[in-house]
């Protein structure tokens, strides 16, 4: 890899990094996390094709890095849908609403 | 007939088969040229010395458990050593049985020859991971010995953080986090050397189906471990410095933990199985003399079952209080695994019809492993089916289901298999005679034992009781007597092999008639298995393998 | 056969006679299950036995050693077993939604689950009574009949499980949420109710019994429950089953064979502590105890399951009543159970 | 790029001496693109087990944030995203140069490989001597991990507990040796051990100048916190939650500094409903169930990464050694490019943790 890309990427990804670093200071709301998520895809897609050589390397290595990804979206997907769907049970919210029917009759002795 | 009824001939008196005067096992000598070997048939026989004695060990928690369920209450333990008992048998026989016993004893020995090459790809990360499995039954049997564990091999949160026994608990999940690299060395290992080093005509379609289990077996030891090994180092971070992301009272979620846990434990399931059904595939053909029936069906299918066991870990925790779309989402995907399942019990059926059925010990385990698992798959559907599981979840019906597949199906078939390849591994025929008695009280014994179990499950008889209720006293009894029984069929295999190390006659190359490579090299195979690279023909094309009096086992005939 | 499928207790066969609504679905879906294994499973076996015996290898014949194929074969045996496995997932979800889904208008019960004893608090705040079978005592939940009923499940400390099998009801109950679960009675009669989620020393003697009656009965055995006893006494011995003591504590001839000390025989005492030091045993050490279990141990029991602390869990009234029945054990045998 | 090369770790085990075989090449494989090509491969699918190995972190950290994300706003306030970016920039730089040093060995050029591994080095040390500052600057705080976080009004309370001192104990000794290394290599005129000895020394400053740049930066940070907290501590949330969690701990047991001890739900429960109705997150998160359980996610996901950091710098350590004695060249750099690969691996983790953590508003 010819030094003018290293250092080209190496850069690339400063400017990242900066800009990733100056969008959090705005209050972006909801959408903060998936812009900064964004760029740190970005930075990471380019670390893995040119630091990596990912771009110049025989398919298969993509396909397993690649393919790790889907699994690890599985599992964070899966239980993070449970755990949005119980979260009404969870007691210290339920403690809180009030409105959670039957909690009321569960208080502790005190 | 079988063939200890064949007429022997003496390679030693000349005549016949060249018995190699040179193999692995006389190649070097001393402690040292065992301990620090890079030769992965011999790394494969340290891990079976391994593994067999630690199922030893972890067997005799198990008539421990059964003798004091005898009555049903006042056994011979306290409570608190029972659950320390069963735990022990549960943690030893998963972490450091099933799941090493075949991919890593007997993966390792054939994988290499199966494939026509000289070794695996690292041979010393190989012995690394032996070296690891070592490490891990050794904190195993610091955890035993220090106070005795007893969370339960899952480890379930928050009973795992509050438990007095916290030494152990430490220790055993070091040794689990150890033992998970060791499995996924094995696993990275066996991948690389089947992608890239195939000799020239070994297609992946040529490749027999034990490889392609294996293949399957070891996509997911390399993506599943890794979430045990941070599961467990989570939990022991919680012991230690009390990080709450599992414990309730510092508002973690004890279910998250269940969630990491079975996104490992249930693919494991897979890695215990997939290899096992890998070796009935090559019993069934090598002993009806037959190709296999649906081959590309088969392969597909190992890696289908590899792949759908990762969506499927849910139901473990049905009745935990899961959201109820994940519930029934988790339910559905649960049916998908069942498919492929039938469709290699069928094919084995098909590989049976107009073959030449030979009925010798590693026949008689394979078709106990079918008659098993088929019970073993059946009983998993009403458990899958989750009104039902509402009813059977954590009882004795669960025991039964999956000691039927686990050992029904995993243990049967890693017997199997080791009786069919043990004159390959040692060069020694062992009595085939005593060999099929053993299965037959093995498959007696393992059904006297599990039935019982269904029927007690499904009158609602709670998992991991110390004592119970009178009335489910006769179905304990009966399984205990079958307990022991089996504990006799397994010795008598056991004494079958080690009596054939010393008084068997010598193996012939081919004792069965198996065209796949290991059969081409001699038994026990040469340090380098294949000097050049061996010619690789169709895994199950037996024209013209003709038995042959005069080796004493089977030739190719052109 | 009679043998395995009949019961000393009840005639029934793979289930324990069903009680609540969910038993006839649960049992139809078993018995429909079954019978699909037992067509799958009997087939595979005779044709097993059959080839075994028909191909065997003998003098004379010789099989094929062809590999068959045959694509229709495989698609038939693909497609019906997955047309099986969608009906069974169909009726278990089914069913499992009727489970999941908690009617209105019912009967509420909150249910406390704690190493290892269950309680059960009723709408109108009293609590559960006990009940002495055998030799044992069981916790008693007594409902009404032909009622929903739902239960508000807490933990105190670890994972358990809720489970009748006469209901074909379970949940587990988790520390730090509430779960819930309902089910229709259908029978009057006593139930036998487990903990099915491992929970530690004593997790097989977590069980409780379940009473369901006539409404009437109901109604009785509701106003029984909020009067406590007056007597000290009496309302010490009821709280120390209650509160759970009795699974870990041995006194007078009760308790478990738990991993704490006995009673008998200790009140004004001096009792040997862990640290080698040595205590009083008064209402200071009991008051201590209960809210700080961990402060000052018995001698020998550094190593057994940790108590939990009983503070914010239990009013001062209630330590005195537990305070007279310890007294009252003054000179009971200084003897363990088992 | 997809020149044949050779990994180094099976070039050492030609036990059999097939004299067919060069030196370098395992006997068990045919031919060198073979035998490339499995080391290739072993590295991806080993960071394929790294990355479900992080998995975990990564899913419990989003589910507690997006359980509580009050809480993950709040505390991410006490990370000094300063120091995260410099860190930032120091692996990225790291990076760079590893790549470059692969580079460097298939060119052959021997000095600026050890340079490149060097500096590489240089980096991973410096990025330790950061977070050393910053680890150590929040246990000075009390911003523990689960049950040891101490509920003080953070920023208020500044001990002097030496945590920084006794963190840079083990990097002074080896920094040290190394000197007395580096001495021996001069006195004995060796080429291969000044090459050796060079970078670690350098390492070893490196870490200390990265000590020195975190504490500037954390002081400036820290002056900038007293006067956000002087204010905060107004709030009327504040000063409730502090009564409150002495009232509802009336039978508990105390530990040193008035901090109560959580048993049960109860007291949570307790804290939780109060804050709310006063509608001051601070107060409510403010914890070891809440702040603390945010902190045990981020010692997990930022130790877990540190120590694969030092892992990292050992492997380099060893290439260093390999490099000095020249054995790299174009058809044999495989060592160097597998140990890219994990180091970037590692790069990779910190882009997505750095943002997570250091940057919620």
């Amino acid at each position: 890899m010819p030094i003018w890309m290293l250092l080209a990427v190496f850069f690339a990804l400063l400017i990242l990094t900066g800009l990733t670093v100056y969008q959090s200071q705005f209050d972006l709301g909801n959408a903060e996390i998936w812009l900064s998520l964004t760029i740190a895809t970005v930075k990471a897609a380019l670390v893995i094709l040119f630091f990596m050589h990912l771009l110049w390397d025989k398919p298969l290595n993509a396909i397993v890095i690649l393919g790790s990804l889907i699994f690890v979206a599985l599992f964070l997907g899966f239980t993070l849908m449970d755990a949005e769907g119980y979260r009404e049970n969870l007691i210290y919210k339920s403690t809180v609403k009030a409105s959670q029917p039957g909690a009321k009759g569960d208080e502790i002795d005190n | 007939m079988s063939v200890a009824d064949r007429p022997i001939v003496s390679p030693a008196s000349g005549e016949g088969a060249a018995y190699p005067e040179h193999h692995f096992l006389n190649h070097t000598s001393g402690f040292l040229s065992w301990a620090l070997t890079l030769d992965h048939k011999r790394i494969g026989l340290m891990y079976l010395v391994g593994v067999m004695s630690s199922f030893a060990l972890g067997g005799m928690f198990a008539l421990m458990i059964r003798l004091h369920l005898w009555n049903f209450k006042d056994g011979w333990l306290s409570n608190q050593t029972y659950n320390q008992v069963f735990t022990l048998h549960g943690a030893i026989m998963v972490f450091l049985f099933i799941i090493p016993s075949i991919p890593a004893a007997l993966g390792n020995f054939l994988l290499p020859i199966m494939l026509g090459t000289k070794d695996v790809a690292f041979p010393r990360l190989n012995l690394g991971s032996f070296y690891l499995w070592v490490t891990g039954l050794v904190l195993f049997l610091t955890a035993l010995s220090i106070t005795g564990l007893d969370t339960g091999w899952t480890f379930y949160t928050p009973y795992s953080i509050e438990t007095q026994k916290g030494g152990a608990v430490l220790a055993a999940t070091f040794g689990v986090f150890v033992l998970g690299f060791s499995s996924i060395f094995t696993g990275l290992n066996f991948i690389v050397t089947i992608n890239t080093m195939r000799p020239p005509g070994m297609t992946w379609f040529r490749m027999p189906l034990f490889l392609w289990a294996t293949y399957a077996t070891s996509i997911i030891q390399v993506l599943a471990t890794p979430v045990l090994g941070i599961t467990v180092l989570l939990l022991s971070a919680e012991r230690l410095l009390g990080i709450g992301i599992f414990d309730p009272k510092l508002n973690g979620d004890p279910v998250t933990f269940q969630h990491f846990f079975w996104f490992y434990s249930h693919p494991a399931v897979y890695i215990m199985i997939l290899p096992a059904m890998g070796i009935i595939s090559e019993l069934m053909s090598v002993h009806c003399h037959k190709g296999i029936f649906g081959y590309r069906m088969i392969a597909y299918s190992s890696v289908a079952i590899a792949l759908f066991g990762f969506l499927v870990w849910g139901h473990h925790m049905f009745t935990s209080g899961m959201a109820d779309v994940t519930t029934i989402v988790f339910s559905a995907l649960t049916f998908t695994v069942s498919i492929p399942s039938a469709i290699k019990v069928f094919n084995w059926l098909g590989t049976m019809y107009q073959g030449t059925v030979s009925l010798n010990t590693p026949m008689l385990y394979a078709l106990a492993f079918i008659f098993l698992f088929t019970i073993g798959g059946l009983t998993g559907l009403p458990l899958g089916a989750l009104a039902l599981d509402m009813h059977m979840h954590d009882t004795y019906f669960v025991v039964a289901h999956f000691h039927y597949v686990m050992m029904g199906g995993t243990l049967v078939a890693f017997l199997g298999g080791l009786f069919h390849w043990w004159p390959k591994m040692t060069g020694k025929m062992f009595n085939d005679n005593v060999g099929m008695i053993s299965a037959a009280i093995v498959f007696v014994g393992f059904n006297l034992t599990f039935l019982p179990q269904f029927v007690l499950g499904t009158r609602g008889m709670p998992r991991r009781y110390a004592t119970y209720l009178e009335e489910f006293q006769d179905l304990h009894r009966l399984s205990t007597i079958g307990s022991l029984t089996l504990g006799i069929g397994l010795l008598v295999a056991l004494l079958v092999l080690l009596h054939s190390l010393f008084y068997g006659r010598r193996a012939p190359t081919n004792p069965w008639g198996g065209a796949t490579l290991e059969w081409v090299c001699s038994s026990p195979p040469p340090h380098d298995n294949f000097a050049t690279a061996p010619t690789v023909g169709d895994p199950y094309d037996f024209n013209g393998i003709e038995y042959d009096a005069k080796q004493g086992g089977y030739v190719k005939k052109a | 056969m009679p043998f395995i499928l009949a019961d000393k207790v009840a005639p029934y066969a793979w289930f324990p006679e069903g009680a609540s609504s969910f038993a006839p679905q649960v049992d139809y879906l078993f018995t429909g299950i079954l019978w699909i294994c037992i067509l799958f499973f009997v087939p595979i076996v005779i044709a097993m036995v059959y080839f075994m015996w028909a191909y065997r290898e003998r003098p004379g014949y010789r099989g094929s050693p062809e590999a068959l194929h045959n694509t229709p074969l495989e698609i038939t045996w693909t497609v019906i077993p997955t047309a099986i496995v969608v009906w069974i997932f169909w009726e278990g979800a089914v069913g499992y939604l009727d489970m999941a889904r908690i009617p209105k208008g019912t009967v509420d019960v909150n249910v406390t689950a704690k190493k290892w004893v269950w309680s059960f608090k009723y709408e109108n705040g009293g609590e559960n009574s006990f009940e002495k079978i055998g030799t044992v005592d069981y916790p008693k939940l007594v409902l009404p009949v032909d009622q929903d009923i739902k239960l508000i499940m807490r933990s105190e400390d670890v994972l358990h499980s809720f489970f009748i099998p006469a209901f074909r009801a379970k949940r587990d109950v988790v520390p730090g949420r509430y779960n819930y679960m309902w089910f229709h009675t259908t029978k009057t009669g006593i139930y036998d109710l487990f903990c099915t989620e491992y929970c530690g020393d004593n997790h097989s003697n977590m069980n409780a019994k379940v009473e369901v009656v006539s409404e009437e009965e109901y109604k009785k055995a509701l106003e029984k429950a909020v009067q406590e006893p007056e007597d000290p006494l009496e309302r010490g011995k009821l709280l120390y089953k209650r509160l759970g003591c009795s699974t870990c504590h041995y006194a007078g001839d009760e308790g478990a064979n738990g991993p704490g000390p006995s009673y008998n025989g200790s009140w004004g005492k001096s009792v040997p502590l862990e640290s080698g030091e040595s205590v009083q045993f008064d209402e200071n050490y009991v008051r201590e105890s209960i809210l700080n279990p961990p402060a000052k141990k018995r001698k020998g029991y550094g190593a057994a399951s940790p108590m939990n602390s009983y503070a914010g869990r239990i009013k001062d009234e209630q330590i005195d009543a537990l305070i007279t029945f310890m007294k009252s054990l003054e000179n009971a045998p200084a003897k363990t159970g088992k | 790029m997809t020149a044949i090369q050779e990994t180094a770790h099976e070039s050492e085990h030609a036990q059999d001496h097939h004299h067919d075989h060069p030196a370098w090449l395992a006997h068990h494989f045919d031919d060198a693109e073979q035998q490339f090509d499995a080391g290739k491969l072993g590295m991806w699918l080993f960071l394929v087990t790294e990355v479900l190995f992080f998995s975990g972190m990564f899913c419990a950290y989003s589910l507690y944030r997006n359980r509580d994300p009050q809480v993950f706003e709040f505390c991410s306030r006490f990370l000094n995203e300063k120091l995260g970016a410099i860190n930032t920039g120091v692996l990225l730089f790291s990076s760079l140069t590893m790549a470059w040093a692969v580079r460097a060995a298939q060119l052959k050029q021997h000095k600026l490989l050890v340079g490149m591994l060097g500096a590489t080095l240089g980096c991973a040390a410096m990025f330790l001597g950061v977070k050393a500052v910053e680890y150590s600057h929040k246990w000075e705080l009390g911003l523990f991990p689960g049950k040891f976080y101490v509920s003080q009004i953070p920023g208020a309370a500044h001990g002097e507990h030496g945590y920084l001192g006794s963190l840079c104990i083990v990097p002074l000794i080896l920094t040290i040796i190394a000197g007395v290394y580096y001495i021996y290599s001069l006195a004995t005129m060796s080429k291969f051990h000044q090459q050796v000895a060079g970078p670690i020394l350098v390492a070893g400053a490196c870490f200390f100048g990265g000590v020195q740049l975190g504490r500037i930066l954390e002081a400036e940070e820290t002056t900038h916190h007293a006067a956000e907290h002087a204010a905060h501590e107004h709030s009327p949330g504040a000063s409730h939650d502090h009564s409150q969690d002495h009232s509802a701990g009336e039978l508990l047991p105390e530990k040193e500094g008035g901090e109560v001890i959580a048993l049960g739900h109860k007291s949570i429960e307790d804290v939780k409903v109060m804050s709310e109705e006063l509608k001051t997150p601070d107060a409510s998160v403010n914890q070891k169930s809440m702040a603390g359980l945010f902190f045990s996610i981020y010692y997990c996901m930022t130790g877990v990464h540190a120590v694969h950091i030092i892992g990292g710098m050992l492997v380099i350590t060893w290439l260093i050694v390999k490099a000095a004695r020249e054995e790299f060249h174009d058809q044999y750099f495989g060592p160097v490019d597998n140990v890219g690969l994990y180091w970037h691996l590692v790069d990779f983790i910190w882009i997505y943790l750095f943002p997570l953590l250091y940057l919620i508003t």
